[in-house]
């Protein structure tokens, strides 16, 4: 998929909770095809301490409007500065970048997010949900401070709550949630998102079961387009860079999963 | 319209600008933002003997204006390269350079001998630099036997545009500089990357599965640019400056040091098309100075 | 309370966090954003056999994340130093520790001397590490003989804490540390500046009179880091830490790393009292990771 | 003098002509004592390309509201992120650095001041008003253009102008001046501030005068506090100081002048 650097003009900032900040961006140009799953590289503006750009997902394409949306978790000097910006501030992004999710044949899907990693999941739903498919969707969290945007999940499927101080939903872990009961356990597709502790236990959960698990995975990353092999995972076929091969991956193909 | 062009011993670039090896794939990666026919030449990944994994995640660290990297020479070997990636490279519309790796004299000199017969491929870079792999790479570019070792080797085999890319951990850049070039090297680049740390304090570890890793990036262009001051004064073979060139200036502070071309690196992470404007700025800088090649800003630093 | 004390041989320490030589004057400079007593030394500018003039002006550039200086050893010499200055500073409620500088191993002996003379001086630095003077400085730091023999000259006629200040211009850093180390140093720092350079495009002219200078600040950190790793773990004498230490963050990287102090260089420069927030950060560190003592820190990076 | 470390609140900012900004910095403590000629080392604010503060001389100070002002010239990546700043923004400036201007016994005090290092001019102009002296005053420039706020220096003292095209005042060179005609040079004292070049050749044209001459002197710095010896000017007595002893230096002491 060709790839672009164009700048974006944030048009809308809030900042759910006391960790997040979502961003609606306007594209200076047209906006190229964008699949669920797929990133940006983000270049931090006017920030002494972020030498190289941050990569964040995209959270959600209104291609009637030619926005994009992000949902970031700020966890260091680039992502606070990206809930420092204002509305008409600029945005440099390079992307698509990455595979996205592929579309599956039938229809027993299941999303599962955790924590910040749930950002792809928006779109992802949004965009099955445009292909006809019915997505169950599974959001766990440290706590109901953390859950935003419900109301936009349940647009496009079912939605499933966890928090670990039961403050929304079921108590416990994302694996722990009742939708993951042996015997009752229907899907053959589930993508997950999130930390990659959690990605894992997901993965051995459904280990027993006919179930295929693609995870996206959030390597460190220095050029996003393949150039430079910092952001390698370990496959059964050897190092694999997570910006072009992934950031999605079937868990058969992960070493040591 | 000015002359950009330059030389390089046999090697004509159309102008300085290239980018270095390891941070340019090997050239496709950036087609959506660089027009190749407009670049001096690209120097793809380092090629060793056979396939190599590279070292483990994490292989990179930012840190203050650069960044740490401990990629480890991952590549499928030269035998891959020349079947799988020559056909696809070989005739972009720029000069296309192998960087040469191993670990020991002899696999330096049976991958320079198989890229010899490359029929588009009209020079190699040989790295005796790289910080990032326990045997060889560095430690024959902190030695001047050893750098000579590696070149004169070398040299017997590949008969076209031989430059020796050298490692800047060493107490006389100049030593080894000369060393190679009596050794029959036909230029010489600088500088591969200083050899640095970085710490997680919250989770005391070093952030590099490695440990330490090349330092790359703008932070080290102070140090590349004196390096290449230093040995352009001493050698007569062209000289190419790397090291934290993010803009035409960068790149013209270099060429006013002393070097011939130069090569872009990690700058292309921060902006994929970062070349194409470093080639528009070289042409704007001497037009604004009246200035009718570039060869004249070669070494045309004022130090009286 | 938490336990922030060091000990440097038989130098005590009230904590880690000391100022780097040429960077921070005589101390007095900073009183107005400094409480010196909260402070775990001072070393102060590098004192010669005679008085200095230093280079010529322009002797400063900035560089990404860093800068370059030329100073050149300004100084009015050790006899007015004894007699003008010393007895300024000498109340000082922390440790005042003389940074010697020389051209020949008889002007370091001489400085050394004279300074082993004063009460209140618990220690020297001898700096054979200053890129700035044609003759010795640095020369003395690049080759592993010569800087044994102005160790072991001072050595001989310095009676106190002799912490042994080297240059990172070197292959081999470790090698050097060892060499001093057998002269009987009871401390090395490290590092000193990176010797860089910067030219002035549009006047297509050296930034420095001197053309060369030496590169300091963040920039350099990630070599200075992995120069303290590699010199901790092979001499037995403890090592104090230099390099683009900017906040508490950076100074515990580098006492992970192995050093047992830290000094603050350029980042005085743009913080006159980063010091004290770097003191208040690493109490604030042991407080939040409930460790008892700074000493628990010191190597402490977990490599497994 | 004792010096700080303030955070400022810009409260005004405006640019006049093509390539000076003027702010006026609200102090977020007391103003400490602040003599003209003395500057301050400005952090500039998130500008990745920028390392060190900036040396900026006071331009004005207003006591009663707590405020001092600046007149910048946009030269570089620094200067050019002070013309950016947006009322309300947060300043940080370590100040009153040097030494300043003293007064004089008399009162025949010509003040000259050229292009942009016409800055500290006008608090000078001030203090010396507030002093009762009445100094006269020349302004020189490359144009029109570049010359400021005239009304502000009338309330002090005469005020003469020169421009290079002629486009304000006499025609040519500050030296060009009529006010330097040889028979009718009067002043005991001059003040000048300005590029080396126009300072230097002041000078020069008052050689056999019985005329102090005082310059401001720019030298690039590090520290501004005389830690790192950077900014070092050659003197009758070797080097020193801009940022410690100087920036105001009778040229009689400098070497080479
Ligand atoms: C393909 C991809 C998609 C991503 N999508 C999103 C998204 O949609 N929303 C979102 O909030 N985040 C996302 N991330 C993670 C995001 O890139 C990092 O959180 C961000 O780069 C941190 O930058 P910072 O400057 O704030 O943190 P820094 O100041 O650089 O670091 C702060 C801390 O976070 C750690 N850290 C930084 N980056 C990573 C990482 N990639 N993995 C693990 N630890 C890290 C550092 O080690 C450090 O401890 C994604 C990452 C990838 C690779
Ligand atoms: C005591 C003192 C008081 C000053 N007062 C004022 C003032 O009131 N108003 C004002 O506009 N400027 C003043 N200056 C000059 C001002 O400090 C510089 O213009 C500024 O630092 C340039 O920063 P920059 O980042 O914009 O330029 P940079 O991007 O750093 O440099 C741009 C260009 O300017 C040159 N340059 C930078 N600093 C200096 C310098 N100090 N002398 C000569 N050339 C330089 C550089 O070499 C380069 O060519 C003063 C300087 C000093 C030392
Ligand atoms: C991620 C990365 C990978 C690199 N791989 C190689 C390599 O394979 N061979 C080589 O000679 N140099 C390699 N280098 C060094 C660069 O070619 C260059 O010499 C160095 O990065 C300094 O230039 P820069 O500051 O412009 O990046 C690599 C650098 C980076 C950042
Ligand atoms: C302006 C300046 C002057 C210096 N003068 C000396 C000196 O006289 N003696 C010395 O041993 N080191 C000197 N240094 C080196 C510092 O002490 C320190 O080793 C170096 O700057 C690296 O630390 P930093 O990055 O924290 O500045 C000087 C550094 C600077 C920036
Ligand atoms: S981030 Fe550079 S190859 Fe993936
Ligand atoms: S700027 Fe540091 S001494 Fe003057």
């Amino acid at each position: 998929m060709k790839k672009f650097i164009h700048d974006f003009k944030v048009i809308k900032k809030w900042l759910p909770g006391s960790n997040h900040v979502i961003l609606h961006l306007l594209c200076s140009e047209p906006l190229p095809p964008i699949k669920a799953g797929q990133f940006a590289e983000i270049l931090i503006p006017d920030e002494p301490e972020v030498f190289l750009r941050r990569p964040i997902s995209i959270h959600d394409v209104d291609t009637k409007n030619n926005t994009i949306s992000l949902f970031v978790k700020i966890v260091g000097k680039g992502t606070y500065k990206l809930s420092e910006l204002r509305v008409d501030d600029t945005l440099n992004l390079l992307y698509p970048l990455g595979q996205g999710f592929e579309f599956p044949e039938h229809d027993k899907i299941l999303l599962v997010g955790g924590g910040c990693g749930v950002a792809p999941l928006l779109f992802l739903a949004h965009s099955l949900s445009q292909h006809n498919y019915h997505p169950d969707i599974l959001i766990g969290s440290r706590n109901a401070d953390e859950i935003h945007e419900t109301g936009e999940y349940e647009k496009y499927g079912n939605l499933y709550l966890i928090t670990e101080d039961g403050s929304l939903g079921e108590k416990g872990l994302v694996t722990h949630h009742s939708i993951f009961k042996t015997d009752e356990f229907k899907y053959k597709i589930v993508y997950a998102c999130g930390p990659e502790g959690m990605l894992k236990a997901v993965n051995q959960k459904l280990k027993g079961f006919d179930t295929e698990v693609f995870v996206s995975l959030e390597n460190t990353m220095a050029c996003g387009i393949g150039a430079c092999l910092s952001c390698v995972v370990k496959t059964t076929t050897g190092n694999r860079c997570v910006c072009t091969e992934g950031p999605v991956f079937n868990t058969k193909e992960l070493a040591g999963w | 319209m000015k002359d950009l062009s330059v030389k390089l011993h046999s090697l004509e670039l159309r102008n300085p600008v290239m980018t270095a090896s390891g941070t340019f794939g090997y050239g496709w990666e950036y087609e959506d933002f660089v027009d190749l026919s407009k670049l001096g030449g690209i120097v793809v990944k380092a090629t060793t003997g056979s396939h190599r994994e590279g070292n483990p995640y994490p292989r990179m660290a930012e840190t203050p204006h650069g960044m740490l990297n401990a990629i480890g020479l991952q590549n499928k070997g030269v035998d891959y390269f020349i079947k799988a990636i020559y056909p696809a490279i070989s005739d972009f519309p720029t000069n296309v350079i192998v960087n040469v790796s191993g670990s020991t004299v002899e696999e330096y000199e049976s991958v320079a001998e198989k890229i010899n017969e490359l029929e588009k491929i009209p020079a190699i870079e040989l790295n005796i630099s790289c910080p990032n792999v326990k045997e060889g790479g560095m430690a024959f570019g902190t030695s001047c036997a050893s750098a000579q070792a590696v070149t004169r080797a070398v040299r017997k085999v590949y008969k076209k545009t031989l430059i020796v890319k050298l490692s800047p951990n060493v107490t006389s850049i100049v030593e080894i500089a000369k060393g190679v070039e009596d050794e029959g090297a036909d230029s010489i680049s600088l500088i591969n990357t200083l050899l640095g740390m970085a710490i997680d304090v919250e989770k005391r570890k070093p952030v590099l599965s490695t440990i330490t890793g090349g330092l790359s990036g703008p932070a080290i262009k102070p140090v590349a640019l004196r390096m290449v001051w230093q040995v352009s004064q001493e050698v007569k073979i062209p000289v190419i400056g790397i090291g934290g060139i993010s803009n035409a200036s960068d790149a013209i502070s270099f060429l006013l040091a002393g070097a011939s071309a130069i090569q872009v690196g990690t700058a292309n992470f921060i902006d994929p098309s970062v070349t194409m404007k470093i080639v528009a700025g070289i042409e704007d800088y001497l037009e604004r100075h009246r200035i009718d090649s570039v060869k004249d800003l070669v070494g045309a630093l004022d130090v009286s």
